[in-house]
């Protein structure tokens, strides 16, 4: 049984019953006690009436990934109690509603019950129908406030900042915490053997999800446009712009708008306003996931070829297909590299944490507009839609936006024989041009079928593989502008290497302690951004054997990497995860110490 | 943006108001067929655009892909061009509008590009008002491809080919009208004398300014048996109304009988001038337009002409309240809300 | 100089103007004269006046790819006039049209002038202004048939068959003809020395366009629906099934048709309607070039992860985005394979003939319903649209479908416990049922999103991995069913390999013959289709030293094989062509000898 | 295909003319959220098919994605279904239909997968007169997504997160009759009494046969200020005409007054009757019921009931003329034009 801020709480609710928000109060009072958090939502595809999970990890040694076994299973949805109650790790702990009595097929010898008579104590203390299923969930919160030894001043501060201004519904809520807390010192003896105590880990640190941060690093980027077609797990990013853009992007006086949000008909047109927009000189995103960036392959190619900035954040799901819309996954990663019919390269970004997800959103528009190409932010739902514990997210007064290679009317006065896409710096990337700029100089045709230099169409084999290879030339450039990777773990002694990125960041992070415990010394790659950089290049050449961590079945990442860095696949071995949950240490040092088990050469 | 007058003209070739001679308006030239009836819309764009005395390098001419589509490249050489993907350029075009309100959007696409794989964009843009001159050039067919039928291709007329078509024809102009488009124009490729007007008429109007141009293709359409061909357009051209278009400030003369002329005020302060108006025919009584428009088709005649005008249309910049300067034009000031405000944020997630 | 049967001609003509019928009949007849012979039509992406070309090899050794340098050019277009000049072969002739004078600036002290007076030829002989163009066309045939030592018997005879039915016009053009023999053997020696002899070397074959048999191979493999959305360079093979089944699938009594060719809105609704369809168990196909396929990604996602069959003909046009659309290219390869978001592969054949764009189309039917998926037809705009000297279309009567496992209203009757996704042959691919079959067994819920064996929506995880993992099965079962690859070469002394496909085939040949004449002896794979299979692993297994010949700038197909059979990169080397226009024999000698001597390592 | 009658049913259950009950029409249990307005019509359409004596296995029901899409899964268990993908089952359902005419095709959409993403292939579709009965489940917004507004809804109607919506509403109705559908009908989910005999008419009808049914999203677009909640559907609903549907060879009898019934026959010999009709309502003249739709907007009334038939419509599948035996169950025999033909196609390229 785990100990001290050691522990997995899952809660099982049914969507629609507003559980979500007594759930998020027990995360974050623990956050508020100082103590590292990690909640998973695990929800169904539909809006009312399925079962519903939420799952909270709770670690002083900050491992912020999930971990496999529940310690305490708070149930509150006879739907699912069966596969609840089995889920409980032997010597664990089963809350649950005691108004019924629990059949004994679901009676196991090996947990302990914690019975709680919710949905009654609620019945005796409220009147209206809702608030009797509404303040159950806030009952159960009560209970495992003694039960865990949770801090009930934090508690009352957290009930009061979401009740702001509506005052009048702190008192019975508050009421029944205490429901269910006297319930708990009534019945049980408490608090458990696994339980919290208050620390100062979280200290300076904020809590939030990544589809909200990657919001704020598109206004902060300078996103204007934004035009989008809901999906889920990308709609709450979209959302998230929308809200913060209408505090901070229009002008009070006149109520007239900095920013334009566009619901699209679809994801085609969404890139399409995106490429549009960028292309008249505007900071545009769209956000979509695997179906929408599928859609968007026809318009990707066009701005890789027409050399168009564009931004796109694909908060990937499980596919293929609809597939599992409300499970995470990473695996768009290949299609996204090389979208799109023809010869074509992406340049892609890879948060793994909500403050990445600000800045490299923020940085996606640098990059696109710099090197006038889609740069595409690979998020997911694990990262956008679950609550993640961050360093608070970062903007330095000053920033100024790198808008690339943007002629001015002066500039174009005095420019000669301008072609928009002429190598004048030898780098692969060309001047442009926004429209309207000047009256005579600077107009050109954009297309996507073949040009010259100067933006004529032309069927000239020369010059179609002279365009061609400039814009290999600028991917290469890429590399030398994409955010770095992030090294982790023992330099010096590692025996193999370890290449990850994303979500898989804090499971790789508790994995790699986990194999260091056991004299498995790796030093680790945390990947940010495709193309790969001499950095990427020299760790690979570093090690004989490196473990390629993702969260797909068919190792795209590895597929890249091989692909572009023209490494042996020997000595890429594939670490995978693609059931749709999040990938947890367990899994990563199982299968890592059982392939070195079964081979024999580490460092030849 | 200060203007610039463009230097060195012929001294013989007569000036707009601004200075620009016609050689200012014109393309690069055109690959297309010989006769095909593109060019002739082409050249009356160039005319319009001269007579309205549009800066050049304000208007933003996008298209998808066609033969029609490739006519951006043969007008206005000075404005910035964007030959799309097929059936796409509405929705790049909005997010062009949407970049920078100062500038003029012309639209051109063909009836494959718009009537086929671009409906979609098509209908959503009409439902958006987005404030754009959108011209479909109207064949009945798939220039670019060699022939085939399009949605627009009428029932039962015969193809050069030799088929027969089977299938109904959409009419863009009813289709944009029970969207709501809140100007909705036919004309002929051949008739510039109806055209220059309508087109000067459409880039005034604030909104979704429609103009469906029946544009004989005569490698593939203009055979006998077809109904797009330049024959059968002039046999079957019921002309609703003739048309001047008078731009802002210009004296208003009565040329014509008080009983049927109309004029109608566009927000900039031009006028529309309908005169040789058919027997009860107000463009601006949605209904009547529209069993009109069924009528003729039932008739196999043409309505051209102004067919419908709505002159309160919000344009998509005034429905989402978009501030006056081109969001293009932001900086820096204007867009971070600054690390103070950020600070902020944080506390309310810490 | 080229000698007798091994020379160059190319055609200059304006399009729009006639002048393909002409070209072809002087293709023709050398095919006709037994002698081996390969057109390529190099057209603009435009219907009426741009310069077009036609070019034709002829060679008696048979090799049918293309060759730069051209011995005799014909100039009809003043238009390119000062680039058709140069690109005459030093020694080599050029015939024009000498009704004007032709300037001196196009005159080279080192070519041959060979002028014929086309224009006034014509309007001497003939009054309508459309004859007298159409007509100067056949005039410079004449000229060629005595320069080049043509049969003109054999002329007169496809003149015949071409105007069958409309005889009247037969004088005419034999007259053309003659005006232009007579006006060569009047003013210049003949024949050339490098000319035509009559031989027996395509006695039996076939001169056909790929896109023509790949219809044909639609048609007797069973398609009845067709959906498709013009573009080139697929629309000619929809078109031609229309023809064909316009013939032989409509009942003669009462005009009924056994098919149904439906124009869609674009290609996502063509392969929305191919997927419809093969759901419902007709044999549907559709026909497109990149963009469509772009198009068609999430539809093909859908299809792989429900199990659906399609067949796709992926007529490759030179990318990204719009590109050269009358250029060709084998740069789909990588979006085809793994199209749409997700985990995702799909079942490719690639056809180097027209006889196998035939029998791979044909077989296309049957893989995709033996192992419902999609399986994609990946022509491209040389194979598809030029004409290829090719063995005789071949259909054995008797031949049978093989339309998988669909289990008929008796079989059902007898089953227990069907459930649409149970993997009960172990081998990946389970039962289906086709909607209407029986009454009250066998229906079932088809979806995209994610399902458990009897094709209920699931989250589960291990439900979802069973299912991913069996779709990978299956997959691995494709590599036992596709078709296998072609070996040429020397087996035995080969010092390296070659891989290659689809319509390199011709210059690859001819370049094996070519290395081995300086001593480079190699050993050739040819690959039909992806998964691969056994014997490609084997091969790959079997040199150090693998050139990969592919028609894109990415080396597409190497990715793939690196990927899918883990081979170090280093020992498959890229030679590659993406300039849109056919690869050369001369191009892979010269890439490959230059690797060779730049390396010293052969075989370690 | 024989029809074999299912067994072993609780004898006290109704069973229609082939035996079955209405639970051989139901579906899974739905997931939908309890008081969702699709339920009812999924509902409603078991109904219907029970009393069409339709038997299951000969319906193909398709959909797209969406809380409407989902319906298929719970109705009719014993057909085959698909749940396609976001706005593109009219292809699916092209293909499939095309691939067998001897089958009942049952679409069912939202109107976000009709209405934007699917606004092409839903035009299309009825431009082909694709032989479906074709339901939006319309509840004005996205209701798997969470309730975003939707391309129908309500230009100024108020959101439950709180915002009014700018944009115009697209009328399906409207724009189907505009499109050419032949069967045009408007209910509530709310109004089973209407309902089902419109689904039934529809089935019935050969053609494309559309039907725009409103139905409330009970978790997003319920509340006060909304256009498409129960409350301002019930309020706003004018009802064209009462309807009965009398499926073939039944006795016509004559229960009420002559000036306001009216009869209409569909091809199969089936009846749709019309009694209580409105005031010179004439479902079989395009151009009043498109005035009619027109006013009905522009007062903020939903006119309910069969809007519109034609009963001259050709289906698709007659006019491509199609043979009368499904394409899929051709076999070798039917399809293989033979070596022979073979060898005399080589020969033409010899
Ligand atoms: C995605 C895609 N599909 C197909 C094509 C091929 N294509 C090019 S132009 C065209 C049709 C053009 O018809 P229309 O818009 O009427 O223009 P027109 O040539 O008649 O003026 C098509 C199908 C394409 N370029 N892209
Ligand atoms: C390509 C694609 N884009 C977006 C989505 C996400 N999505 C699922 S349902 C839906 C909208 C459904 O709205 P509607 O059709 O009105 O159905 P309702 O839920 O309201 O019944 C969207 C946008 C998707 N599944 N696929
Ligand atoms: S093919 Fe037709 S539409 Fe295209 S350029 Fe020629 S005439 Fe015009
Ligand atoms: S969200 Fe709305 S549409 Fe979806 S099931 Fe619930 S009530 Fe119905
Ligand atoms: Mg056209
Ligand atoms: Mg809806």
């Amino acid at each position: 049984m785990s100990g001290i801020n050691d522990f997995v709480i899952r809660f099982a609710n049914v969507n629609g019953t507003g559980s979500a928000s007594a759930n998020f109060l027990f995360a974050k009072t623990l956050f508020r006690m100082g103590i590292p958090v990690s909640p998973k939502n695990i929800f169904p595809s539909n809006i009312q009436g399925l079962p519903t999970w939420y799952e909270v990890r709770v670690c002083d040694k900050g491992y912020l990934g999930r971990r496999e076994g529940i310690d305490l299973m708070v149930c509150v949805n006879p739907q699912s109690l069966e596969k609840d109650v089995a889920s409980v790790k032997d010597g664990g702990y089963f809350l649950y509603d005691s108004t019924k009595p629990l059949h004994t097929e679901f009676l196991r010898s090996d947990i302990h019950y914690l019975p709680v008579p919710l949905m009654s104590l609620c019945n005796e203390n409220f009147t209206d129908a809702r608030q009797k299923q509404l303040f159950k969930n806030m009952v159960y919160v009560g209970a495992l406030a003694v039960l865990l030894n949770l801090d009930f001043e934090v508690i009352a501060q957290l009930v009061g900042e979401q009740f702001k201004g509506k005052e009048k519904l702190i008192q019975p809520n508050i009421l029944a915490l205490n429901l269910g807390a006297d319930y708990v010192r009534k019945h049980f003896d408490f608090p458990l053997s696994f339980h919290a105590e208050k620390r100062n880990l979280t200290h300076g640190k904020i809590m939030i999800d990544g589809n909200t941060a990657a919001a704020l690093g598109a206004l902060y980027g300078g996103a204007t446009v934004v035009p989008w077609y809901p999906i889920t797990p990308s709609t709450s990013l979209v959302d998230a712009f929308t809200e913060y853009a209408e505090q901070y992007r229009v002008d009070p006086e006149t109520g007239r708008k900095n920013f334009a949000v566009i619901q699209a008909e679809d994801e085609l047109a969404a890139m399409g306003m995106v490429i549009g927009a960028m292309w008249n000189g505007a900071r545009a995103f769209t956000a979509t996931s695997g179906p929408g960036l599928s859609l968007m392959n026809e318009f990707l190619g066009l701005a890789y070829f027409a050399e168009i900035p564009a931004v796109l954040i694909d908060v990937q799901r499980a596919g293929p297909s609809t597939g599992m819309p409300t499970r995470t996954q990473q695996s768009d990663v290949l299609l996204a590299a090389y979208a799109s019919h023809g010869d074509t390269k992406n340049v892609l970004l890879f948060p793994s944490t909500p403050d990445e997800c600000f800045e490299l959103t923020a940085t996606a528009f640098d990059l696109a507009e710099d090197l006038q190409t889609p740069v595409i932010v690979m998020s997911d739902l694990d990262l956008g839609m679950n609550d993640h514990i961050s360093e608070p997210l970062h903007w330095q007064n000053g920033r100024t936006y790198n808008r690339g290679k943007v002629l001015s009317a002066e500039e174009l006065e005095q420019t000669k024989g301008w072609g928009r896409y002429l190598d004048v710096d030898h780098d692969g990337v060309p001047y442009r041009t926004i429209p309207g700029t000047h009256p005579q100089k600077g107009s050109y045709f954009t297309r996507g079928s073949s040009h010259d230099e100067y933006s004529r169409y032309t069927e000239d084999a020369d010059t179609y593989v002279r365009i061609m290879d400039r814009l290999l030339l600028k991917f290469h450039k890429a590399a030398t502008l994409v955010p770095e990777p992030e090294f982790y773990g023992d330099d010096v002694s590692a025996e193999f290497g370890i290449i990850y990125f994303g979500t898989t960041h804090h499971a790789a992070m508790e994995a790699l302690d986990m194999l260091s415990a056991v004299d498995l010394t790796a030093y680790a790659m945390r990947l940010k951004a495709f193309p790969f950089s001499q950095k990427v290049r020299q760790f690979t050449e570093r090690f004989d054997k490196i473990y390629v961590i993702e969260q797909n079945r068919d190792a795209q990442m590895r597929t890249l990497l091989i692909n572009e860095l023209e490494i042996h696949p020997e000595r890429l071995i594939k670490v995978l995860n693609y059931d749709g949950t999040p990938i947890t240490a367990d899994l990563i040092v199982h299968k890592i110490s059982s392939d070195i088990h079964s081979s024999t050469l580490i460092r030849s | 943006m200060t203007y610039i007058r463009p230097a060195f003209h012929h001294p013989a070739l007569p000036q707009n108001e601004l200075g620009y001679t016609r050689k200012d308006y014109e393309g690069s030239i055109s690959t297309l067929c010989a006769g095909c009836g593109h060019d002739s819309i082409s050249a009356a764009i160039v005319e319009a655009c001269f007579e309205l005395n549009i800066e050049p390098h304000k208007v933003a001419k996008l298209s998808g892909i066609g033969c029609s589509s490739k006519t951006p490249a043969y007008f206005l050489n000075q404005s910035h061009g964007f030959n799309s993907v097929h059936g796409r350029m509405p929705s790049v075009a909005t997010g062009a509008y949407l970049a920078n309100t100062d500038l003029l959007y012309l639209g051109v696409s063909g009836d494959g590009d718009s009537a086929s794989i671009g409906m979609g964009q098509f209908v959503h843009a009409i439902r958006r008002s987005l404030n754009i001159t959108y011209i479909v050039m109207n064949n009945g067919c798939y220039g670019l491809t060699k022939g085939q039928d399009s949605a627009t291709a009428d029932y039962g007329y015969v193809a050069k080919a030799g088929h027969k078509n089977i299938y109904e024809a959409i009419d863009l102009c009813g289709l944009a009208i029970e969207l709501g488009a809140g100007f909705v124009a036919q004309s002929f490729s051949g008739d510039k004398k109806q055209l220059i007007p309508l087109i000067k008429a459409a880039m005034s109007y604030q909104g979704f300014a429609f103009l469906n141009v029946l544009s004989p293709c005569v490698t593939f359409n203009n055979n006998s048996g077809s109904t797009k061909s330049y024959d059968y357009i002039r046999e079957h051209n019921a002309v609703m109304s003739g048309m001047d278009f008078i731009p802002v400030k210009e004296e208003i003369t009565a040329d014509y009988q008080e009983d049927t002329v109309r004029e109608i005020e566009l927000h900039d302060g031009s006028y529309i001038r309908l005169h040789k108006l058919q027997q009860g025919w107000n463009p601006e009584d949605k209904y009547a337009v529209v069993n009109a428009l069924h009528k003729a088709r039932a008739s196999h005649e043409i309505l051209t002409g102004l067919l419908y005008i709505n002159n309160d249309q919000m344009p998509l910049h005034q429905i989402i309240r978009l501030t006056d300067t081109p969001l293009n034009k932001l900086t820096e000031q204007a867009l971070v809300p600054g690390a103070g405000i950020l600070d902020q944020i944080n506390a309310s997630f810490a």
